[in-house]
């Protein structure tokens, strides 16, 4: 493999001393992320290395030496935020940007009725699934994570190294706010009957802030019971809003459009639809800069009351 | 375990009438941690104040919340009480339960309820005070005074006489502002140029003072004590220090079309001139829109005669940097333009003139040396009319809505003058009221009537037009007689509203100091503190605060000068201890809130922390507590809650709002 | 045995949620979770588990015990035992049916949970047996068969027909309610669909997994191992596998400020969390590695050892679908014995 | 639903006022003996950029109806530039509480300088009156503190 | 109805708020029809803030306005006494009952003296 070729050269090279990627697991098809300081042939990299390694850096790189990472285009994205955010060291990353042809989401194999898999290989825009119950084959584009088939983009930023980019393969399929779109257009009871319908699924694992790279604090307030925040359950209805909506408005404007959050959660709650509104909002309001939307502003900025004026169902 | 004392006012019958006081005492003495409550007529009085200072010794009160007026009234005065007995005063929460509850309430249940509910949140709250101490910072010994007219140049001198150095910055080329085109001063018709000229000359010559003209304010940073501020040196393309004020160079000028400013533009000046003979200082500006060397790079007249060789065109713009402890804005004030106001002809008739031009058309080194001549032809008028309050005391969005104060005066001052002077003249003046509280101020407007024979006539000019044969007409009303009038009159003077400064506005945001709708500066109390600015350290003079005349604008200069002096004369200054603060093992050291801090208070470093998990060397954020005004900007910035604000935690606004909405 | 035919499985539930309230697996925006039972909800036939898992009904993931109200400076205590309402749960399947006798070992010995006790008390438990187990399944290597669901009733839905079979006398009573639509027969009739049950679970990847090493190494050395330093590094550190677990029964206690009344509710807990077992000093396993250590040295050492050997863990699965980062208790279990 | 005697529903208003200018419209509005509902309740702040969302947000959970927060006007904010972030913050906040659903009149940003007393009671007039239009705030409660 | 309700009748048509009113005469000093209106627009306004609009209605100066609106133009405080004069005529009209202008009475109404404007105006509105 090109890639367990290129860690070969980079670490004798002396660019890193360990390697942070994935590898094979316990089932034919499952990968986790691992950091590897041999055995560099045990890396893999395929179309199941769904997760974003960026955020095991924080710790990563408290450490001596320098680790090689890799990432995927959306990945990358979440390791420029993190080092701007000071959280990482980043002089103690080499990061080696990996082509990306979108991610598959195995739920969505079981979705189709498929039963007892054993392997999943990949040949082309075709999967060959292996199951008890013999071969089937399946279209690669309809098994691609739904954050995959919005992507924000294939190409890396801030990254040492990319390689093979014209690997990448532009997977959307879907206008990226055509869901917060689609919402908008509700009425606010139908709007209101969604959120609580899916918010109220919410167990409270947080996974999706585990998992987030804008979610770096040290010390979380949900978890911090000096913040007067505190709260470890979804112990009503409310609670469970609170936690999203605040938790969306603390990454709002830094958030990267990665899709882990959805990718994550176990109840299949729609979560990028939240802070793909806020980045929808930040676009129209305030353009594309560079700078986190709420860390800066101009002198003649919207008013708030742009939200009453705009009236029903805009889009 | 806190100890709280409540004590709920009277306020006289103001808190009282509308609040049953007894009620609120004794319903909220049950409220937990509460072990003392008591209610009384005058809180605030001496011995308003000796009760709570004995309730806070005899029950080891811990905190106190007191019931009564707004905090930006008296939450100083309590904060003392409490200190007096020992107590932090930062453990004192103030209950507004009169300006927000009993003025606005009249149901007496609805109110009392209502304080009651106010009660609790402020106790709530105190719950969570914490003892805070002021940090200190050091004084800069120096002021600045923005502004060059009488307001900035008597408030300079006080300033200065009191030993302290003290900058004033103008931003036109001399000094001495509206007051040096006045003709005559009113009630006392002595002129303007000789009272005020040598207090100009003075302010040059003091020891004491620096004059920055053709100059203005770049950039305000620092608090209270510490300013720092950049000045910009308008490139003046004379050197000030090589010119003797010969004004040859005025003279050989080629140049003549540009309007003089100091005349309103009535007559002309050369590209190159001084605004006028008793200018400080006495040194040429080049007009570089009008000099024909920057316009078509020939010429240079000016340099060729100037025997000190001042003259240098590639002047640049030059910018100081200073530390003050004081600023005061002295900004003055200007006509409102007519603009909107088509029915007095004021941009159709040339006869049509303001006050202020009047005032330059009177005066001995005015555009007519001092001989009354209408614009139009150099004729002497004989008809004029004046014309009050053109857009004062005016809602309808044309004007200002307030009385600009000094007109009734200086109109009276104008009719007397033209009566005195040229008594074969017919002065009418058209007045909605006609307004003389001060001094002498209604015997002057009666000598006028009186002894002068001005016509004065209730009511207001309609219209002002041209009847064909070249007279002006002005048609008024005249309410007493309940008739319509047609005046032919030779000249029309109007009594235009003044107005703040333009340059105010963006003075104002520089020093983040408050302005009201109408870009007058707010002063800290309207009554007690009318000189000082609700930002600490900044002090404000003369017209800027509001409309005023000269003996007004003199002693406010001097009260504000005295207010800069009291800070100067201190060594260190109290700082406000209500500043940001970072919890070291809760922050991720993202930079967040340093991108919305104002003022540039935070900083990071790397230090070791021990959360628990074992020793780490994190970067975190270090507040500098004397360079911090306690906004809160960064507490939101930062997501994880590491960032508060004492005085107004987190937990102390949960708690007040959870004690409202229980 | 009593059978039924499957298309009138829905005149079945109606007569069901008659008697008492009736929940079973329904699908709500894309997740299947156990749902209150109303006509229009489809029991979601298909699906082998549920998100949450069946522990919800007897150790629900937030309780309220009791209130505390204020008046003035006087506090008051509100019990609150709500718990012993009667309810039916249909479609529990063998793995969360095995889990239940796990939490009864918690809850249930010296001193029993009263809010537990009258919930489970409360509970008539229908089983459904697996008819397809799927590669994440693991509950044979537990012992649990899944063509054999214990509870108060076993049901196995066939091609056609429903068999029922009520195993304690809880689900004696609810069937002589109900002997009208389900007709008599004998259990033969299953044994084939059982067979094929049993021969997809030997098959699949995580079946054979064993646990002997677990059993006979010294906790001790298992907790030394240095195969812990690299398998946690994974790990987010979020609560996902120990909310869905059906064997996880941490909980927290708290307080939540309504006003005029204080709730005290107790709250699942999650040992992979930095605020779980929080005391003066803070968690006492302050790094991700330990608390991931602690999860699994619980489920397959300690709790055993204080629980006759009982392993806390019945093979659902639910970790290995759910762990966003491909973490699971298979995984670990092999990676430290090396197998 | 909370109630006064005449059986008319009393919503709950929190207002958070920033201590420099709208604090001080409230005073003078006051003074001015400028009535408004007492159902609107004063929280004193720095400034508006002092407010976080979790406030707004905590006073729903808790039972209030509406939420307002007062600031100076832009440009004159005492600390010259919080009340902008505020504007941000509270732009985007409640664009998004209005696609979760909860009723837009509920939240709202008004700048009212210190001069403005009548400003300051013609806009909790009017806040409060929409909040009656609204009724009771079913879908941010709590239920526990029902 | 008395002269009091008369009044607040004119003040509710007009929105005219008198109290608002310094009595600068600005109005009346702009007025293009003032001499040939016995009540003048200044004294509109001040004569309904007293209560005396009888005065008013039975005066042909209502139809000497010519709702040019300089008044409410010129007016400092926007009192707008144009719109005061004009509720006071539609007072007037209506007072006369169901007695009104019909087309045909047009012509004979038309006068070198009385805008033509003015009686198009009132046409167009008390005829229905």
């Amino acid at each position: 493999m090109q890639i367990t070729k290129t860690i070969k050269k980079l670490v004798s090279e002396g660019k890193a001393d360990r390697v942070f990627g994935w590898k094979k697991g316990e089932l034919g098809f499952d990968t986790e992320p691992a950091l590897f300081t041999e055995d560099f042939d045990s890396v893999v990299y395929n179309s199941l290395c769904g997760a974003n390694l960026c955020k095991y850096m924080i710790n990563e790189t408290k450490k001596d030496g320098t680790v090689l990472l890799l990432l995927k285009p959306c990945d990358s994205r979440g390791l420029q935020l993190l080092t701007k955010e000071h959280r990482v060291r980043r002089e103690k990353i080499y990061a080696l940007g990996v082509p990306c042809r979108g991610k598959i989401d195995v739920d969505k194999i079981s979705d189709k009725g498929i039963k007892g898999m054993i392997d999943i290989q990949e040949n082309g825009d075709t999967l060959t699934v292996v199951t008890l119950y013999g071969e089937q084959t399946v279209p690669r584009q309809d098994v691609l994570y739904e954050k995959c088939l919005s992507c924000v983009g294939k190409e890396h930023v801030g990254c040492d190294e990319v390689l093979s980019p014209e690997l990448s393969e532009d997977t959307t399929v879907n206008d990226r706010f055509a869901g917060v779109t689609a919402l908008e257009e509700k009425n606010p009871e139908a709007r209101f009957a969604f959120w609580r319908s899916q918010l109220s699924k919410c167990i409270r694992c947080n996974a999706c802030r585990n998992v987030c790279p804008a979610c770096s604090c040290v010390k979380c307030i949900f978890d911090n019971p000096s913040s007067g925040m505190d709260s470890k359950a979804n112990a009503d209805d409310f609670e469970e809003n609170l936690y999203h909506i605040i938790r969306s408005f603390h990454v709002c404007g830094r958030c990267t459009d990665c899709g882990e959050c959805s990718r994550v959660c176990p109840e299949k709650i729609p979560l990028h639809l939240l802070n793909r509104k806020y980045i929808k909002d930040i676009h129209k309001l305030y353009g594309d800069g560079d700078e986190a939307a709420l860390l800066t502003f101009t002198k003649d900025d919207a008013e708030p009351s742009v939200v009453y004026e705009r009236g029903e169902g805009h889009a | 375990m806190q100890r709280i004392g409540v004590f709920v006012c009277h306020c006289g019958s103001n808190i009282a009438a509308a609040v049953d006081v007894k009620q609120v005492a004794e319903t909220l003495k049950n409220e937990p941690n509460v072990v003392f409550a008591a209610d009384y007529p005058y809180m605030c009085s001496e011995n308003g104040q000796q009760l709570i200072r004995n309730a806070i010794k005899e029950n080891q009160l811990t905190g106190v919340v007191v019931c009564s007026c707004s905090p930006r009234m008296h939450e100083a005065t309590f904060r003392k009480t409490a200190e007096e007995s020992g107590l932090n005063p930062y453990m004192v929460e103030i209950a507004n339960i009169r300006e927000q509850c009993s003025w606005i309430h009249k149901d007496r249940m609805t109110a009392t309820a209502k304080a009651v509910v106010l009660g609790r949140a402020a106790i709530a709250k105190v719950r969570l005070n914490a003892p805070l101490t002021a940090g200190e910072s050091p004084v800069v010994k120096r002021a600045l005074v923005i502004g060059g007219g009488i307001a900035g140049i008597q408030t300079a001198l006080d300033i200065a006489e009191a030993g302290y150095p003290v900058d004033i910055v103008e931003k036109k080329p001399t000094i001495g502002g509206k007051m040096a085109q006045l003709d005559k001063t009113f009630p006392t018709l002595d002129c303007a140029a000789c009272i005020l000229t040598p207090k100009m000359v003075e302010a040059a010559q003091h020891e004491n003072i620096t004059l920055y003209t053709y100059s203005e304010i770049e950039e305000v940073k620092g608090y209270v004590g510490n300013f720092r501020v950049k000045i910009r040196k308008k490139a003046r393309y004379v050197h000030e220090d090589l010119c003797s004020g010969c004004g040859v160079c005025t003279q050989k000028c080629p140049s003549r079309k540009g309007g003089n400013e100091f005349n309103l533009s009535l007559d002309k000046r050369g590209a190159i001139y001084i605004p006028f003979a008793q200018a400080i200082p006495n040194v040429p500006v080049i007009d570089t829109e009008q000099c024909l060397k920057f316009k078509t790079g020939k010429c240079g007249l000016c340099q060729m005669n100037c025997a000190a060789k001042a003259i240098d065109f590639s002047q640049q713009d030059e910018i100081v940097e200073q530390e003050y402890g004081a600023i005061v804005a002295a900004t003055g004030f200007n006509p409102i333009s007519l603009d909107k106001f088509g029915e007095f002809g004021y941009q159709t008739y040339p006869d049509v003139v303001t006050s202020l031009e009047f005032e330059r058309i009177l005066n001995a080194a005015g555009p007519t040396k001092g001989h009354l001549e209408r614009p139009s032809d150099g004729k002497p008028p004989k008809t004029l009319v004046f014309v009050q309050c053109v857009g004062s005391r005016d809602t309808s969005g044309r004007g200002k809505e307030y009385c600009s104060k000094i007109c009734c005066m200086y109109t009276a001052k104008h009719a007397m003058l033209v009566r005195e002077k040229y008594p074969d003249t017919e002065v009418y003046v058209f007045y909605i009221d006609v307004r003389t509280p001060g001094k002498n101020f209604d015997e002057f407007y009666r000598r006028a009537v009186e002894q002068y024979g001005v016509h004065y006539i209730k009511g207001m000019v309609g219209k002002v037009y041209d009847d064909g044969a070249g007279h002006l007409m002005v048609r008024a009303s005249d309410l007493l007689a309940n008739e319509q009038l047609t005046i032919s009159a030779d000249m029309v003077i109007l009594a235009a509203a003044t107005e703040p400064d333009k340059t105010a506005r963006s003075l104002a945001t520089m020093l983040t100091a408050s302005m009201d709708t109408n870009d007058f500066f707010t002063e800290a109390h309207p009554k007690l503190r009318p000189v000082e600015s609700p930002t600490a350290g900044v002090f404000l003079s003369g017209f800027c605060q509001g409309p005023k005349d000269i003996p007004e604008t003199v002693s406010q200069a001097g009260a504000a000068a005295v207010k800069v002096i009291g800070l100067l004369s201190k060594n260190k200054l109290k700082s406000n201890p209500c500043v940001a603060r970072s919890d070291s093992l809760v922050c991720s050291g993202c930079s967040n809130c340093e991108k919305v801090c104002p003022f540039g208070a935070i900083t990071y470093t790397e230090a070791e922390v021990n959360d628990g998990t074992g020793k780490e060397i994190r970067r975190i954020a270090v507040v500098n507590e004397a360079v911090c005004h306690g906004c809160g900007a960064c507490t939101v910035a930062c997501p994880s809650g590491a960032m508060d604000l004492k005085g107004f935690s987190s937990n102390q606004i949960f708690a007040e709002v959870d004690a409202i909405c229980r | 045995m009593r059978k039924l035919s499957s298309d009138r499985m829905s005149e079945l539930f109606e007569r069901l949620d008659s008697l008492c309230p009736l929940y079973l697996p329904g699908e709500k925006d894309g997740a299947v979770s156990f749902v209150r039972y109303e006509q229009g909800v489809d029991y979601a036939v298909g699906a082998l588990n549920t998100v949450r898992s069946a522990k919800d009904f007897f150790f629900p993931q937030v309780e309220n015990i009791a209130a505390f109200r204020m008046t003035g400076k006087k506090i008051e205590i509100l019990e609150n035992q709500n718990g012993n309402e009667p309810f039916v749960v249909f479609g529990v399947r063998a793995c969360d049916a095995a889990s239940f006798s796990l939490l009864d070992q918690v809850f249930l010995s010296e001193p029993v949970d009263p809010y537990y006790r009258d919930r489970r008390e409360a509970g008539t438990v229908i089983t459904v047996a697996c008819g397809e187990p799927d590669t994440s399944c693991f509950c044979t290597a537990f012992g649990i068969d899944p063509a054999e669901p214990k509870g108060d009733i076993s049901v196995w839905l066939t091609d056609g027909f429903l068999y029922w079979q009520p195993r304690t006398d809880k689900g004696e009573n609810l069937t002589e309610n109900l002997t009208d639509i389900l007709e008599e027969c004998d259990g033969g009739e299953i044994k084939s669909y059982q067979d094929t049950i049993k021969t997809i679970a030997n098959q699949l990847p995580l079946a054979n997994l064993n646990l002997s090493y677990w059993e006979n190494t010294d906790e001790k050395e298992i907790f030394a191992s240095p195969v812990w330093d690299e398998i946690y590094k994974g790990c987010l550190g979020c609560g996902l596998c120990t909310f869905v677990c059906p064997t996880c029964q941490c909980y927290d206690v708290r307080d939540f400020d309504c006003g005029e009344t204080v709730r005290k509710f107790r709250c699942w807990d999650s040992c992979m969390y930095s605020d779980f077992t929080r005391m003066a000093h803070g968690n006492p396993r302050k790094t991700q590695k330990e608390r991931f250590r602690q999860r699994f040295m619980h489920k397959l050492k300690y709790f055993p050892e204080n629980n006759g050997g009982l392993v806390s863990c019945v093979g659902c699965g639910r970790c290995v679908r759910s762990c966003p980062q491909g973490l699971n208790i298979v995984k670990t279990a092999r990676r430290v014995s090396d197998d | 639903m909370p109630m006064n005697e005449n059986g008319e529903f009393t919503p709950l208003i929190v207002a958070f006022c920033c201590n420099w200018c709208s604090y001080a419209g409230a005073d003078l509005a006051g003074s001015g003996r400028l009535a408004y509902p007492a159902e609107v309740k004063i929280i004193r702040v720095p400034c508006s950029c002092r407010v976080n969302p979790t406030f707004i947000l905590r006073a729903f959970q808790k039972g209030a109806d509406g939420v307002i927060l007062a600031g100076c006007h832009p440009g004159d904010c005492h600390y010259s530039t919080g009340n902008y972030y505020t504007r941000r913050r509270m732009t985007l906040l409640f664009s998004m509480l209005e696609y979760l659903g909860i009723e837009k009149e509920r939240t709202r940003v008004e700048w009212i300088s210190a001069a403005e007393g009548a400003k300051f009671a013609a806009t909790m007039n009017d806040f409060a009156a929409k909040i009656h239009e609204l009724g009771e705030c079913k879908r941010l409660e709590d239920l526990r503190c029902k | 109805m008395t002269e009091r309700d008369y009044c607040e009748e004119a003040l509710l048509l007009s929105g005219v708020h008198p109290e608002k009113c310094m009595k600068c005469g600005k109005c009346s000093g702009a007025c293009p029809s003032y001499d040939e209106m016995e009540y003048h627009p200044h004294q509109f306004v001040d004569m309904i803030a007293k209560g005396q609009i009888k005065k008013l209605m039975e005066s042909e100066s209502l139809y000497h306005c010519l709702s040019c609106f300089v008044c409410v133009e010129r007016c400092p405080r926007n009192v707008m006494p144009a719109n005061l004069v004009e509720a006071v005529r539609t007072l007037r009209e209506r007072s006369i009952g169901n007695d009104r202008l019909k087309p045909d009475d047009v012509a004979a109404l038309l006068d070198e003296e009385t805008p033509g404007q003015l009686l198009m105006a009132a046409f167009r509105k008390y005829s229905k």
